[in-house]
């Protein structure tokens, strides 16, 4: 086990490298540069590129940039001349990341729940109903969905405040909003994974042995079943994680999401290159903490990865 | 430390005792407040926020200059020398505000290493774009020097009527040395990194979330200050805070265009101009494109354009038609520019008659018999804003010209590149003044001009602009710019469009909030919530 | 190794490894030295993993060998290209195991037989119609079954589908990889039944890979005993039954039930403790040592060599 | 137990023998996996009624602009934001341009976006997948690395970054859609091919000596088409979906096209004071993703082998 | 009442898309208690269909029992309500399925799976159930059972698995053991253990047992009785010796003939039965099997034969038993002969 960790840690490094490497000239493709403003002069403009050491040729720039990265230093930023790239994901991350994780869990346990009682009800009215909630999840742009919660919930209904992130009634809204299209996702598989596991002959064992339908269901079916929606986690917590930007915007929550489009629009390199780096590593990162998890899941996983 | 903690509880004490409820005032920025830093900072939160946590040499207040850190002020008779005397003023540290802090922070200001975007407001200084642009690099060169303790002398390179004024903004507000080097990168980056000498202090500085300021008790004119907190917070998407505000969460905030039309049934909306104006550029100097330097052509263009259903159709009715170029508000020799000098070029509807008319012209000098042969590419910003605006633009000018404008939609970084590359063929642009003189439009426009993209270049207009940037004579400066409007009207390359007015609606509470077009918006300083809850 | 007959197929020290995970090797197919004369059925068994399938596969440049050759015709089939390897895909084909699995789904019967003629470029237009039809009738298909599907058909008619494929190319040697373990009972010996008339009529050549003995012994001329990797034993078939050396030969022949209940019951089996090994870094030594009756100390040591004991018939096994 | 037999006569046990022919002789009809696949989704109604809505919204698409005297351009200052009515069946928008006229001129982008992206995707992921797979080794490392990493960036990420290198419009969109999304498809397919190269009848014909394109078209790639076609499907919805944020975020289709993306963020503006702007939009973006999910989850299941009698 | 099960003319059926599917068509037998019965027949004749109807395991729907009885202990199990169903499988009757690799739940614990049905049927608590499930895998032959009962099926190679499946159906000494092709997928040597095992353990706990298998050395080796199947129908049953030494139906002589025994030789054809079983969606009005029988007369594709009694409790549905029918010699050992 210890190899296999050090194996895919190292293949994660080299990953990353390439990932920083690929984004740091990417965004230098980018049209523009980060100073231009409607009223900056060429000679200031020239002091800024100075003092952002952008005057220096590309592949110094790019060594320093990786020498510092190794330090674990992301660079300041370019809009928010004083505070750092780590500082700002430090701040800003923590907010993403309750929310994603909030919407991750609600859309774990209310997908899951709605696929089990789908499948349960195959080609029920319940069925349909848990299919319809799903699918609607799917096909509703977030940002769609947050204003029409807005106004009713908050406005008409008076229950919930708007927007901002101060406590708990503050996350219901976003949490829903952001996780309806993942929720919606593991319902799904999560049916289909029932359906297949009740084909599967280990449930007929069960059967033969006498337990009632209700222990098949708890003791035999879910746990299998649960195994394909189990991979998908990774995925889909990097995407509640990474697609914040939208919920965080409308629901005003100061999280990490919006300073990607933030510095892709002021070109604000050592951001977006910071958020790059960061958002890899962690979704690297969480894809191995799901395999981990997997492991421990299926047993079948967890003796052939030692 | 604790000696200092108990007097303030002591205080707070003392005042709930005498008022019984703070007075909170709430409201939403678009985006936090990228840099709070005097010198470095640009954008209008950061004024707004510095405005109230700060304070310069003056302090303008509905247009009028007004004492500030310096108590008063003498101006030596040729207008180039201005000596401040400073009054009786503290840090939030307890240290006064010297002259030398003002002379550091103009200095810093004009520093190559600080890397200031904003340095060009020091140029009227003497040698201040010398020592910027690194031609000099002494910095005791440069005209300003502190005569003592309280005592500061500016000195400039050429009168300036709106010199005053301007010392008001951001870039001019005072900065502590020894502070600020303690701080190093660190400066200003948070609440506690800070020095305040204005009305409020910024007690917490939550990024991307919410900004709370607290009334300065040791503001020199805290008598005048009614608020005892405000709250700043973060909320981007306009119909997210327009919502809160209805909620009861934010006490005045902007309308989102499609409820301007309620409000104003309601009578609950309120309008401002944010200073902004915005008005079509030609590139006269595109290769294969003659009809772009065409004078008629342009003209053609402009009376093309409805303004008013436009602003109707793309802003919701908010903002009002440019039919001159020079903004309204902006200050002539007694009264407004423009009630001293009334002019009307372009007409607040289309004018499809007359367009027709200068198309025609332009068609004949341009040898051209078919309109739609005209191949325009028209640069603008890629917001649905924007959108919105492209696409009436380029059906008014298919209406009543013939011609279909391409739209080019690219990022704001962008287009300003391709501005400055002169790669365009029209681009919708904006403008908004620097200080309260027809001047910050009119120069822009002179041979080599450092935002004249547009290779437009006309001797007569250039001598306009130096007789008036030079003469003691403020009536003969006023006639002068005048002419050059006119000027810049008729055979210019620019089409003005609007003068942008913002919507906003308040709770009845809310009073003394003062909206300005220049400088820090909302002023609230002086506001009061008598009545709140 | 040969008998310095006509051999169509030699075997010599072939090796097949495959790498299973980070330092882990299966050894599948370890050191074989076997040869087939022309026209005779060699038949292969062992029990499941023992590596008939690897063997029958490298035979026909499925796998590429790890160490060791197959001669064919006196060439190393590794080695072909060009005109010589179309040659050997002609003349070495294969038949395989599960009929659901060996058809391709989405192509009709006709265009799976005529696959190879179109490979090889035997007939066009209406010649390979008629072959296609001719080679259907062959296995006992008609001529409508050309345009169907496989999923149309039984698991006994999708064998002898599998079969015309093989014979499209009128090959020489076939390997026959458990071609009846998948079926019924009755389909089996329909099969076989085709398998011994093609091959008299058409003077084939067969690799027999089974493990059913009683099928193999009936269909082989000599048969070949498989243990994780090696082969311990080879010789006639009938002698093959009558004195089996190889404890593990012993072993097998008395496991398998006979379809007859006095035999059955008066039958005395040699029990066999434990499981088949893993190929994966088999133990040194003999490798039936583990779960042999008769182990000696040295077979824990030393690999038996494969030795002729009597005329034809190989064992390896320290005993002899 | 001799009951009945007193009725039979001599004649019935004269010998006839086996009839096989008879036997072999088929009794089910002949149909192909694509025929019987269609029969099944035919019966599965939901199904039908996605791929009927999806058939009925490209229709639309193509004629629904010539049902109205309107052009989606043209602005009218003094019927802005009309609500449907006989004269406007879907309303007017901000502009008092005709929604109707847009909506469908939208359809065309959106639907084209979803289907060429998509089609371009699987396109890819087919080609990078299959060589993957079925050469295996090095090649696959290389390929699988490099996914990994474009798999680190957050989807969206790319796409934007795309979008600004290279500019806005349907195809910068597209391409920038597909440069990000053919991971999927490629890792998918791959695994396919990985799983039907060992199957016995590709062995079969490398047997008979067939060329790797051989087998790569003849036999692998059929043999992965249910699957990729149900994937495809499924992206279908995905792309739109990319496109309707990226117009929220401003970088959309360019004027003075429109697609649903864009007049549904243009009526997330407004819903409150003109609810239809947005929930027409709204209400062809969720029926388009409705059907293309129900009639990918129809195919899934038409497709499947397992499920095949 | 020495009868475990009696089932009484089984028909059942599936309904499908393409039609009805008579999986099973009027079979009726018996089982002894301490008695071992062999189903054979080809494949989708329709005997996991009768077993698994037995148990009750058949999906409704699309599975329908159209007809018949199935007397298990004095209760008719077609009859029972679910909740009844539950306590007799596991406990009074279970169940040895043919693959030991899918039939086992790949992530639950071998021993909490034996235990399950110890907890279910006889209330024990878990540690006992454990150490139950610990003698369970000793008794089937598991070394080291004490640490095997806490591993994962995957851990266990496939022999041992289907020591553990049969361990599960056992936990609760049912009267009633059905296997399915317990052997089919095992090696040769493997599956000769679990034959022994199955017949030690059946002479210990005197169970009786169903097994289904195609393969007649298993049967020979197993069975007291057989019972041979053809398209939904029992077309011969009789004792071992009766099957094996007197077989009355063509089919069950192409069974026999059809597996080359140690002293076929290469120039004897193996007796193959030509064709293939007819679609059980349209089953011939007559004999199934008439249309691959060499001996078929008239009567055989118009009516379907009636059981003939051979000897006691050796009955065949075959219309050559009539007395009608022309004499015909069977050709087992001897060559194939039809006497006229
Ligand atoms: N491509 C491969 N990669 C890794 N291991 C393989 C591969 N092919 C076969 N093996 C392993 O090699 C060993 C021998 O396999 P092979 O299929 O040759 O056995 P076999 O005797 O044909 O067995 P069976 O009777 O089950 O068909 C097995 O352990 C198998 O798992
Ligand atoms: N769920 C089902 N739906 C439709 N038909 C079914 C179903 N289950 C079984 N059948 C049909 O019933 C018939 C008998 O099947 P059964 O499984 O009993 O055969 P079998 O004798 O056990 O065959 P095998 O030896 O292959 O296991 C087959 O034709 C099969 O297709
Ligand atoms: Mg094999
Ligand atoms: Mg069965």
């Amino acid at each position: 086990m210890g190899r296999y960790i050090l194996n895919r840690f190292l293949v994660s490094l080299i990953t990353a490298w390439v990932l920083v490497t690929i984004v740091f000239f990417l965004v230098r493709l980018l049209p523009g540069d980060p100073f231009l403003s409607e009223k900056i002069t060429p000679e200031i403009k020239q002091n800024m590129m100075k003092y952002y050491g952008f005057d220096k040729p590309l592949h110094i720039q790019y060594l320093r940039y990786i020498t510092n990265l190794l330090k674990g230093d992301l660079g300041y930023s370019l809009r928010y001349k004083n505070r750092t790239v780590n500082e700002v994901i430090k701040q800003a991350f923590p907010y993403s990341a309750d929310l994603g994780i909030r919407a991750v869990i609600f859309a774990s346990i209310v997908g899951v729940t709605l696929g089990i009682i789908a499948a349960l009800n195959r080609n029920k009215p319940f069925d349909y109903l848990s299919m319809l909630i799903a699918i609607i999840g799917i096909s509703v742009p977030g940002f769609v969905i947050g204003p029409l919660l807005q106004y009713y919930f908050s406005i008409k209904l008076k229950l919930l405040p708007v927007a901002q992130w101060k406590g708990f009634a503050y996350t219901i809204m976003p949490t829903i909003a952001l996780s309806l299209g993942s929720l919606a996702l593991m319902a799904r598989l999560m049916r289909a994974s029932m359906l297949d596991v009740v084909n599967q002959d280990y449930i007929k064992t069960a059967k033969s042995k006498g337990l009632s339908p209700t222990q098949i269901v708890w003791r035999h079916q879910i746990r299998n079943a649960i195994l394909p929606v189990v991979t998908v986690l990774g995925p889909v917590t990097a995407t509640l994680l990474t697609g914040t930007f939208v919920i965080e915007q409308i629901f005003a929550i100061p999280g990490l999401g919006k300073f990607y489009i933030l510095g892709i629009q002021n070109l604000d390199y050592s951001l977006v290159l910071g958020m790059t780096v960061f958002y890899g590593l962690f979704l690297i990162a969480a894809n191995f903490v799901v395999d981990i998890i997997y492991g421990i899941i299926d047993p079948r996983i967890r003796v052939t990865g030692k | 430390g604790c000696g200092s903690q108990q007097s303030s509880n002591q205080n707070q004490q003392q005042q709930q005792q005498t008022q019984p409820k703070e007075k909170e005032l709430v409201f939403a920025i678009g985006a936090e407040v990228p840099n709070l830093d005097a010198q470095k900072a640009t954008d209008t939160y950061a004024i707004m926020v510095g405005n109230a946590v700060f304070e310069g040499l003056v302090r303008v207040y509905e247009g009028k200059v007004y004492p500030g850190m310096a108590e008063k002020w003498e101006v030596s008779e040729d207008k180039t020398t201005y000596t401040f005397h400073l009054r009786d003023a503290k840090w939030s540290d307890g240290s006064p505000v010297t002259a030398y802090d003002f002379e550091y922070a103009i200095k810093r200001l004009l520093d190559p290493k600080t890397a200031s975007e904003y340095a060009f407001q020091g140029y009227y200084i003497v040698n201040g774009e010398e020592y910027n642009t690194g031609k000099i690099t002494d910095p005791s060169q440069i005209g300003v020097k502190a005569l003592d303790d309280k005592t500061l002398q500016i000195k400039l390179k050429v009168p300036t009527k709106y010199f005053e004024s301007l010392l008001s903004f951001i870039s001019f507000y005072p900065v502590k040395k020894d502070f600020v080097e303690k701080m190093g990168e660190k400066y200003a980056a948070d609440a506690d990194k800070m020095l305040y000498n204005g009305p409020f202090i910024l007690k917490e500085w939550k990024h991307e979330q919410e900004l709370i300021l607290e009334k300065n008790p040791n503001y020199w004119n805290k008598d005048a200050i009614k608020l005892d907190r405000v709250r700043i917070l973060v909320v981007t998407e306009q119909n997210t805070a327009y919502q809160m505000f209805e909620n009861g969460e934010l006490d005045f905030v902007a309308i989102p265009p499609d409820f301007v039309q309620k409000l104003k049934d309601e009578g609950k909306a309120l309008f401002f101009y944010d200073g902004a104006e915005f008005y079509f550029q030609f590139n006269v100097k595109r290769p294969g494109k003659p009809w772009l330097a065409n004078e008629n052509f342009i003209r053609a263009f402009g009376f093309a354009i409805d303004r008013e259903d436009w602003i109707k159709a793309v802003l919701g009715g908010v903002s009002d038609p440019a039919t001159r170029y020079v903004l309204p508000l902006l200050s002539g020799v007694e009264k407004k520019f423009v009630e001293e000098y009334p002019y009307e070029f372009y007409p607040r509807k289309a004018d499809p008659a007359k367009a027709k008319e200068y198309l025609d012209k332009a068609l004949k000098e341009l040898k051209i018999s078919d309109p739609s042969k005209i191949k325009i590419e028209f640069l603008t910003d890629d917001s649905s804003r924007a959108k919105l605006m492209a696409e009436t633009i380029q059906d008014m000018i298919k209406k009543n010209l013939g011609i279909e404008l391409v739209i080019k939609q690219v990022p704001f970084k962008q287009r300003l590149e391709l501005m400055n590359k002169s790669d365009y063929d029209i681009v919708f642009a904006g403008w908004g003044p620097d200080y309260d003189d027809p001047m910050t439009y009119i120069d822009l426009w002179v041979t080599g001009g450092g935002h004249n993209n547009t290779g437009w270049s006309n001797k007569q207009y250039d001598e306009l602009v130096k007789f008036a940037k030079t003469t003691t004579d403020f009536k003969k400066r006023a006639d002068a710019m005048f002419e050059a409007e006119k000027l810049l009207l008729e055979k210019g390359p620019i089409v003005p469009v609007y003068f942008r007015q913002r919507a906003w609606t308040k709770k009845d509470y809310v009073k003394g909030l003062v909206r300005n077009f220049i400088g820090p918006d909302p002023d609230f300083i002086y506001a009061d919530v008598e009545g709140k809850n | 190794m040969s008998n310095g007959k006509n051999n169509l197929v030699e075997i010599n020290n072939l090796k097949k490894f495959f790498k299973v995970g980070k330092n882990a090797i299966l050894k599948a197919v370890d050191n074989v030295n076997l040869f087939i004369e022309e026209g005779e059925t060699l038949g292969l068994v062992g029990e499941s993993g023992c590596g008939k399938t690897t063997l029958g596969r490298t035979i026909v440049r499925l796998y590429e060998p790890t160490q060791g050759e197959v001669l064919f015709e006196g060439k190393n089939v590794h080695k072909l290209t060009g005109a010589e390897l179309k040659n050997f895909n002609r003349k070495a084909q294969m038949i395989f195991q599960d009929p659901y699995a060996s058809l391709n789904p989405r192509m009709t019967v006709g265009d799976i037989i005529g696959e190879g003629i179109d490979i090889h470029g035997l007939y066009s237009g209406k010649d390979r119609t008629e072959r296609i039809y001719e080679l259907l009738r062959t296995v006992g298909l008609n001529k409508e079954h050309a345009n169907r599907f496989p999923h149309e058909f039984s698991g006994g008619q999708r064998q002898r589908i599998g079969i015309a494929r093989a014979l499209a190319v009128e090959p020489k040697f076939i390997v026959c990889d458990e071609p009846i373990s998948a079926l019924d009972v009755s389909i089996q010996a329909q099969i076989i039944n085709l398998l011994m008339d093609l091959q008299q009529k058409m003077k084939l050549t067969y690799l027999f890979i089974a493990h059913d003995l009683s099928v193999v012994r009936y269909v082989s001329d000599r048969v070949a005993v498989m243990y994780l990797g090696i082969v311990v034993e080879l010789t006639k078939s009938e002698e093959l039954y009558k004195n089996p050396l190889h404890p593990y030969t012993q072993a097998l022949l008395s496991a398998i039930p006979v379809p007859d209940p006095e035999i059955e019951r008066s039958k005395k089996r040699i029990l066999l403790e434990g499981d088949v090994p893993s190929p994966i870094n088999p133990p040194r030594g003999c490798r039936f040592a583990k779960r042999c009756r008769f182990a000696k100390p040295i077979c824990k040591e030393n690999d038996p060599e494969f030795k002729e004991v009597s005329s034809g018939h190989f064992v390896a096994c320290h005993l002899y | 137990m001799q009951n009945n037999t007193g009725e039979l006569s001599q004649e019935l046990f004269t010998h006839v023998g086996k009839n096989i022919s008879e036997m072999e002789a088929i009794v089910r009809p002949s149909i192909t996996y694509w025929q019987d696949a269609w029969r099944r989704l035919k019966q599965n109604k939901v199904a039908m009624l996605g791929l009927i809505i999806i058939i009925l919204y490209t229709v639309l698409a193509i004629v629904g602009p010539f049902m109205t005297p309107y052009d989606f351009r043209t602005t009218n200052p003094s019927e802005i934001n009309q609500p449907p009515s006989a004269k406007h069946w879907f309303g007017t928008d901000t502009l008092g341009r005709d929604l109707w006229e847009r909506t469908w001129m939208g359809a065309r982008v959106s639907l084209m976006i979803g289907f060429v992206a998509a089609l371009l995707n699987a396109f890819i992921g087919v080609i990078v997948g299959g060589i993957s797979g079925y050469f295996g080794g090095k090649v696959d490392m290389v390929i699988m690395r490099f996914i990994d990493v474009l798999y680190a960036i957050p989807y969206m990420i790319i796409v934007i970054l795309m979008m600004v290198v290279l500019g806005q419009g349907i195809i910068p969109l597209i391409l920038a859609l597909v440069v990000g999304g053919w991971l999927g498809m490629a890792r998918l397919v791959r695994g396919q091919i990985l799983q039907l190269k060992e199957q016995e009848f590709v062995l079969a014909a490398k047997v008979l000596g067939a060329s790797h394109t051989r087998i790569i078209f003849r036999h692998l790639i059929p043999n992965t088409l249910g699957v990729i076609l149900v994937n495809l499907t499924m992206s279908v919805p995905g792309a739109i979906f990319s496109e309707v944020f990226l117009s929220f975020i401003g970088l959309g289709v360019v004027p003075p096209q429109s697609s649903w993306g864009q007049l549904a963020a243009y009526g997330a503006q407004a819903f409150r004071i003109y609810p239809y702007q947005l929930f027409i939009p709204a209400f062809f973006i969720s029926t388009t993703m409705l059907s293309l999910n129900l009639l990918g989850d129809g195919l899934r299941d038409a497709l499947d082998p397992r499920l095949r009698s | 009442m020495d009868k475990i099960l009696q089932v009484r003319d089984l028909e059942v059926s599936f309904k499908t898309y393409a039609g009805e599917v008579k999986a099973v068509r009027g079979v009726s037998f018996d089982v002894k208690k301490g008695e071992t019965l062999a189903i054979v027949g080809e494949s989708g004749c329709g005997k996991t269909v009768t077993v698994q109807t037995i148990m009750r395991l058949i999906p409704m729907p699309p599975g329908i029992i159209k007809k018949g009885s199935i007397l298990f202990d004095g209760k008719d199990i077609t009859k029972l309500s679910e909740k009844e169903m539950e306590r007799v499988r596991g406990s009074e009757m279970s169940m040895v399925f043919q693959d030991p690799m899918t039939s086992l739940n790949p992530t639950m614990r071998v021993g909490n799976q034996i235990a399950e049905s110890l907890i279910k049927h006889q209330k024990m608590n878990p540690r006992d159930a454990k150490q139950k499930a610990i003698e369970m895998l000793k008794m089937v032959g598991i070394p080291n059972a004490e640490k095997r009962v806490d591993q994962y099926p995957h851990e266990f190679s496939g022999g041992m698995r289907q020591r553990a499946m049969i361990a599960i159906a056992l936990a609760c000494n049912p009267k009633l053991l059905i296997a399915d092709e317990p052997t089919t997928a095992l090696d040769v040597t493997i599956q000769a253990q679990i034959l022994d095992l199955m017949r030690d353990l059946q002479k210990k706990l005197n169970t009786s047992i169903i097994i289904i298998t195609h393969n007649l050395g298993v049967v020979a080796n197993l069975a007291d009785k057989v019972l041979v199947m053809y398209a939904g129908k029992v077309i011969e049953r009789g004792s071992l010796n009766d099957i094996f030494y007197n077989p009355q139906h063509p089919y069950t002589w192409g069974l026999l003939l059809s597996v080359p025994r140690l002293n076929t030789t290469k120039e004897e054809r193996l007796a193959s039965i030509d064709g293939t079983p007819p679609d059980l969606f349209a089953p011939p009005v007559g004999c199934a099997f008439a249309a691959r029988c060499e001996y078929a007369m008239k009567v055989c594709y118009e009516k379907y034969p009636p059981d003939f009694e051979v000897n006691d409790g050796h009955q065949v549905a075959c219309w050559l038993k009539h007395p009608m029918a022309p004499k015909v010699i069977p050709p087992i050992g001897k060559g194939v002969a039809v006497n006229e």
